[in-house]
């Protein structure tokens, strides 16, 4: 009974190949200007492009710069332009690139360059905060939790995903040119409140997204979200605030 | 350098501190320090849920609770603490859900519960569902919310500053908090926090270990600032190994995937928990699951190529509820290990998770100095601190709600203080051990690099301090820690620069590691017993009459001025609860 | 093996060109196209315009349409406004169907296809008139 | 809400209550729809049918232009096709002008120009007068 029939998988022992990456190096007080270096590291078809930079730092140039923290996914500190494409290189895997070809990795673009690949977070999250990121509800507060069906917690559940990792807003060519748009992130994050039923306060959040850099600067290029490691439909959530404030206005 | 004057300081915004924050920023003038942004804290990585007896899909109450974290934690739990939290369970999660946390639903849209690891209804009858969730993200969505509360609050946030020392100065001889010193990572500069209060929700410090669930930057540096003020840490020796960490890698698969129907089979395919839980079976605590699964590779009868591994089996479930209910790990299998769990076995093995012990405190949060007397104005809460709720083994869920009750409870205890008493002077020449440390670093012209070390100490506790441990090893061990030491006194940085300088403060936590591994293998070292997450094989039983009792490590200097870990003790608080034999 | 070696042949200090997918281009060509129309259409309306000048005046600049050079211009152009338009309908459809954006990169395909059908006659057509033109109707 | 002294680049951002953007982003999809009849059937009729471009001289202009069918058609053409492409331009100007000053005058720019073709050719079309062929 305890015992079932399961197919045991077979494995392969991987092996380590040398890796070129190009990284855009800048560090405000030597360089004037950004630059290139490459850096061979060994590497095997399951590690990480983060496992590559930690090498790098740790064996060949400890003042490479870059955030981390959980290595996995979740806590969104290492987007960054791997092969010209926004991603987090703890999401990336040697094998899933073309490793006979250089590996170029930069900063994400559209915000600040601080250093190598550390950009100034700040005017990220303060779009964010200015979308009214939180629940406002209406009533008085129950005394257990509020009911919510099982349907209406699914209408936004993609939203709740966000890790704001910024790989969405800084792959967008709006936001590239033009700062003040509050950018897709943030959006994500109006959208995560506009369609949760228990939430009251969508009039002042669509308010603020029907600004002249709110929603209507998107021109659905879709960047975001290809770029999003958490798999949201980015520019879909878009569009569903931009219905919710054709069909409330007009 | 600059100064700042606040009533009540927190550092760490993870869950504990951003609770904190919420309760204490309505009462008092407050700021949250953070080495990251708020959003970054490890607590998003929390995938599984978060207990509280709150019986909306099956019988359950708050006793029962505690009596599953109190036998869950092999009775070296507090009683009292236990108790306190667990009925105080309850609201933590409705206060979560009115905050807007988007917890599953019933089908009634009542918030949805699944079982758990060592959660059972009636004092051990059968698993109970009692861990409220939010698919596998819980974690993530908890940070979230208060995250996005504390913005609806205008709670004030320093981000990416790194607080390196607490400043203590002494009243009747009595060491008082005064404030904190920290690192401002973007521009170098060192600054100054005087306050009333001050909250330590620092995090865990699973990075002395390798393998580890734990995030690069958890690396204890709270529990290291108040070891290093000779303030004593708490049941240090007891780490939680969680089971199901992705095999080589460490990364987490949640209980949670047992709790829906996940069994563990060895090479053979054998569901070798029943021979050791006939009861609960895969939803044991951790620390019985993790010790079958390093015996069942012992034995032979891991899988893989190197025998190394056992596998998680999802397969028998529908995929429907995988994907609804485990979305995430499903993804972490997929693209780390390329095992798709709705049709492949997961290679999974015990990874580092939860450090039990930490900071002592009251239930109050307040921090101990020893077993009677607390440091005025010095308080923590999550993960660096120890209450103790979760005793020598913590149950799952059981932190996500620990960082919620004491947290809360944290803020209040930090602001009302704040509200009673003026400020501490600061000590003299505040600032100039922090900077004597970051500038020591900075122009050191050592040999030895950071990166080795580390890995050089990671590799000795994972070998010789983890799921089990003899004398031999743990000697080994604490050799290894003693020669890697001496070693980090000649580390230097390559980044010399004042921006951004990670390599500064990587070396930093480094040195936080090295305090911390030590104190940990000293206090396992001589803790002659297994219990919980401490298992010794030359002493294979739990010994009440000996060591019921919590672990007080200091650090102390002796005649030749050589500092030593120095080993007090502390009774069990006890209620209701007589220490049984743990069976499941 | 572990090796460092600076680049100072592409010392670019500029990024990379963001590697966007199917959304990002087809974007891009509808700005370009946008453009190019809207200034065509400019210079169509001056150019129209001379018929309250005189008809002579008209003429003249007409004839210049028809020379092939412009012929070609003109092929262009009606490409570049098939485009415009198809992808307009595409970006219509991603805003008001609920499905838009889950097919997108299958609708740009769509209409790639569609305006290959439409532009090889009328290719044909249009070169076919001034091919006339020039050499007689029977070659 | 942010620390004191953070802060360096977060906005102000000028809060006027209008649906400006909204009705220019409808206008552009409504007038878009409607413009793929008229230039389509435009560029087919003058470029494809019976002669293209070959045919057109002052008295097929003259033809057209004697019917109110065409009129009407030419006019709402050359309407929409310039306000959806003055709005696209403004949208564009927006996105690449980095200076609040030659986004102000180059928006100025693209406002005369585009006022003045759509009165030119509305006057055209009024006031065409076959009889002077
Ligand atoms: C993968 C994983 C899954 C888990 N799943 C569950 C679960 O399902 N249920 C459950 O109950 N528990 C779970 N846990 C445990 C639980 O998530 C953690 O114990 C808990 O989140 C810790 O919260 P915290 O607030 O104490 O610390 P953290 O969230 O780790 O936050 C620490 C904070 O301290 C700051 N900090 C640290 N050092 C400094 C410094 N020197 N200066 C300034 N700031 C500093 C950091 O920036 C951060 O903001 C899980 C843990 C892991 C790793
Ligand atoms: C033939 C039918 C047409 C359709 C269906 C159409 C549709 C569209 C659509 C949907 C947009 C996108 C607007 C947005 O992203 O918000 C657009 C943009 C634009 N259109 Fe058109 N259009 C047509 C004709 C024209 C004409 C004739 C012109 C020139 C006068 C023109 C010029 C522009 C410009 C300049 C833009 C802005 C591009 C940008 O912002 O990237 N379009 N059009
Ligand atoms: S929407 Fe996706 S890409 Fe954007 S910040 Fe959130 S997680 Fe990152
Ligand atoms: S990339 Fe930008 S343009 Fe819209 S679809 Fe995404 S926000
Ligand atoms: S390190 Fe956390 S998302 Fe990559």
């Amino acid at each position: 009974m305890s015992t079932a029939v399961i197919d045991i998988p077979e494995t392969v022992v991987p092996v380590a190949t040398d890796v070129t990456f190009r990284i855009r190096r800048y560090r405000p007080e030597y360089d004037q200007e950004p630059h290139w270096e490459d850096y061979t590291v060994a590497l095997y078809p399951t590690d990480r492009v983060l496992t590559a930079l930690e090498k790098i730092k740790a064996e060949l140039d400890g003042s490479l710069t870059f955030r981390r923290s959980c290595g996995h996914g979740i806590c969104g500190s290492d987007a960054m332009r791997i092969n010209g494409r926004n991603r987090l290189a703890c999401k990336t895997l040697v094998k899933d690139l073309d490793i006979s070809k250089v590996i170029t990795v930069e900063a994400i673009k559209g915000l600040p360059l601080e250093k190598d690949l550390v950009v100034d977070m700040e005017p990220f999250f303060a779009a964010y905060r200015q979308v009214l990121p939180f629940l406002m509800p209406e009533g008085h507060e129950p005394t257990k939790e509020r009911i919510q069906s099982a349907e209406d917690r699914a209408r936004f559940d993609d939203t709740t995903k966000c890790i704001l990792c910024a790989c969405c807003t800084t792959s967008c060519p709006v936001f590239w040119t033009d700062e003040a748009y509050f950018g897709p992130a943030a959006i994500v994050a109006a959208h995560r409140f506009i369609f949760d039923s228990r939430d009251a306060g969508s009039e002042a959040r669509l308010e603020v997204l029907n600004e002249k850099e709110g929603v209507w600067r998107c021109r659905t290029t879709f960047n975001c979200t290809d770029a999003c490691p958490r798999g949201i439909e980015v520019t879909k959530a878009i569009q569903e605030v931009k219905r919710a404030l054709i069909f409330k206005r007009v | 350098m600059q100064t700042h004057v606040y009533d009540v300081i927190i550092v760490g915004a993870g869950g504990a501190g951003m609770r904190a924050a919420l309760e204490s920023g309505t009462r008092a003038r407050t700021a949250v320090l953070t080495k990251l942004y708020p959003t970054r804290s490890h607590t998003g990585a929390a995938q599984g849920g978060m207990c509280a007896a709150l019986a909306n899909v099956e019988e359950d109450n708050w006793e029962w609770h505690t009596f599953d974290t109190i036998k869950g934690g092999d009775y070296l739990v507090d009683q009292d603490a236990a108790e306190i939290m667990c009925k105080e369970a309850i609201d933590a999660v409705l206060d979560l859900e009115k905050m807007g946390l988007p917890f599953n639903r019933t089908p009634e849209g009542r918030i949805d519960q699944r079982r758990f690891g060592g959660h059972t209804r009636n004092h051990g009858e059968a698993a109970v569902r009692r861990a409220c969730y939010a698919a596998d993200r819980t974690g993530h969505m908890i940070l979230q919310t208060l995250y996005q509360n504390c913005i609806k609050e205008g709670v004030e946030f320093y981000n990416e500053f790194y607080v390196l020392d607490v400043l203590l100065n002494e009243e009747s001889g009595e060491p008082v908090a005064a404030g904190v010193v920290a690192y401002e990572l973007a521009t170098g500069e060192i600054h100054i926090f005087k306050a009333k209060s001050i909250i330590f929700a620092t995090g865990g410090f699973g990075k002395v270990f390798k393998t580890t669930s734990n995030a690069h930057t958890l690396t204890g540096d709270g529990m290291g600032i108040i070891w290093r003020k000779g303030l004593p840490l708490e049941d240090m020796e007891f780490y939680q190994f969680h089971p199901t960490g992705l095999a080589g890698l460490g990364v987490l698969l949640t209980e949670g995937a047992r709790g829906e129907g996940g069994i563990l089979r060895n090479a053979t395919g054998e569901r070798f928990m029943e021979r050791v839980a006939p009861t609960i079976k895969d939803l044991a605590p951790r620390d019985m699951v993790a010790r079958a699964m390093v015996q069942e590779v012992r034995e032979g009868r891991g899988a893989g190529p190197h025998k190394d591994y056992v596998y998680l089996d999802l397969t028998h479930l529908p995929k429907e509820q995988i994907e609804a209910k485990l979305p995430d790990i499903t993804e972490f299998a997929r693209t780390y290990l390329g095992v798709d769990p709705v049709t492949e076995l997961v290679p999974v093995f015990p990874t580092a998770h939860y450090a039990m012990g930490g900071i002592p405190t009251d239930v109050e949060t307040r921090v101990l100095r020893d077993n009677e007397h607390v440091v005025p104005g010095l308080f923590a809460a999550g993960e660096c601190a120890c209450v103790s709720v979760h005793g020598a083994n913590r149950l799952g869920t059981n932190s996500l709600l620990d960082i919620n009750v004491f947290g809360r409870r944290a803020g209040i205890a930090a602001a009302e203080y704040a509200n009673m008493v003026d400020h501490v002077e600061l000590p003299n020449d505040s600032q100039g051990q922090t900077i004597t440390m970051v500038e020591m670093l900075r122009s050191s012209n050592g040999t030895e690099r950071v990166a080795p070390l580390r890995k050089e100490l990671q590799e000795t506790m994972d070998m010789n301090a983890q799921v089990y441990r003899t004398e031999v090893t743990l000697k080994q061990a604490l050799n290894d820690v003693h020669a890697l030491r001496e070693r980090y006194k000649n580390v230097s940085i390559q980044d010399k620069g004042t921006r951004y300088n990670t390599d500064l403060l990587e070396a930093i936590e480094l040195g936080f590691l090295l305090d911390l591994a030590e104190v940990l293998v000293v206090s396992a070292l001589e803790r002659k017993e297994s219990r919980g997450g401490h298992a010794r094989e030359d002493y294979p039983h739990r010994d009440d009459v000996n060591f019921m009792r919590h672990t007080m490590a200091s650090r102390k200097v002796n005649a030749e001025g050589e500092e030593f870990v120095s080993l007090e003790y502390k009774p069990v608080s006890m209620t209701r609860y007589e220490p049984m034999e743990r069976k499941y | 093996m572990a090796t460092k070696t600076p680049v100072s042949l592409t010392a670019t200090p500029i990024g990379t060109l963001y590697r966007g997918g199917e959304g990002m281009w087809t974007w891009v060509l509808q700005r370009i196209t946008g453009v190019s129309v809207f200034f065509f259409l400019f210079v169509h309306v001056l150019d129209t315009a001379l018929v309250r000048v005189s008809p002579e005046a008209y003429d003249t600049v007409i004839a210049t349409y028809k020379t092939p050079i412009v012929a070609l211009l003109e092929v262009g152009l009606v490409g570049a406004v098939l485009y415009h338009a198809l992808n307009g309908i595409r970006i219509i459809l991603i805003d008001f169907w609920s499905r838009g954006p889950r097919v997108q990169k299958q609708m740009t395909w769509v209409i790639a296809a569609i305006w290959l059908v439409v532009m090889v006659p009328g290719v044909f057509f249009m070169l076919k008139h001034s091919v006339e033109a020039l050499f007689g109707s029977t070659p | 809400m942010s620390s004191p002294l953070a802060a360096p680049r977060s906005q102000t951002r000028n809060k006027q209550r209008s649906n400006f953007e909204l009705y220019g982003w409808l206008f552009m999809r409504i007038s878009g729809i409607v413009l793929v009849f008229l230039v389509l059937g435009h560029l087919f009729i003058m470029n494809i049918l019976d002669g293209g471009v070959q045919r057109i001289n002052f008295a097929f202009v003259a033809g057209r232009w004697s019917s109110p069918f065409w009129q009407v058609w030419d006019l709402s053409m050359l309407w929409l096709a310039m306000l959806h492409g003055g709005n696209g331009m403004r949208t564009i100007i927006n996105d690449y002008a980095e200076r609040d000053q030659t986004r102000f005058w180059l928006k100025m720019l693209l406002y005369v120009a585009t006022v003045f073709i759509i009165i030119l050719g509305t006057l055209v079309i009024f006031t065409f007068d076959p009889s002077l062929g």
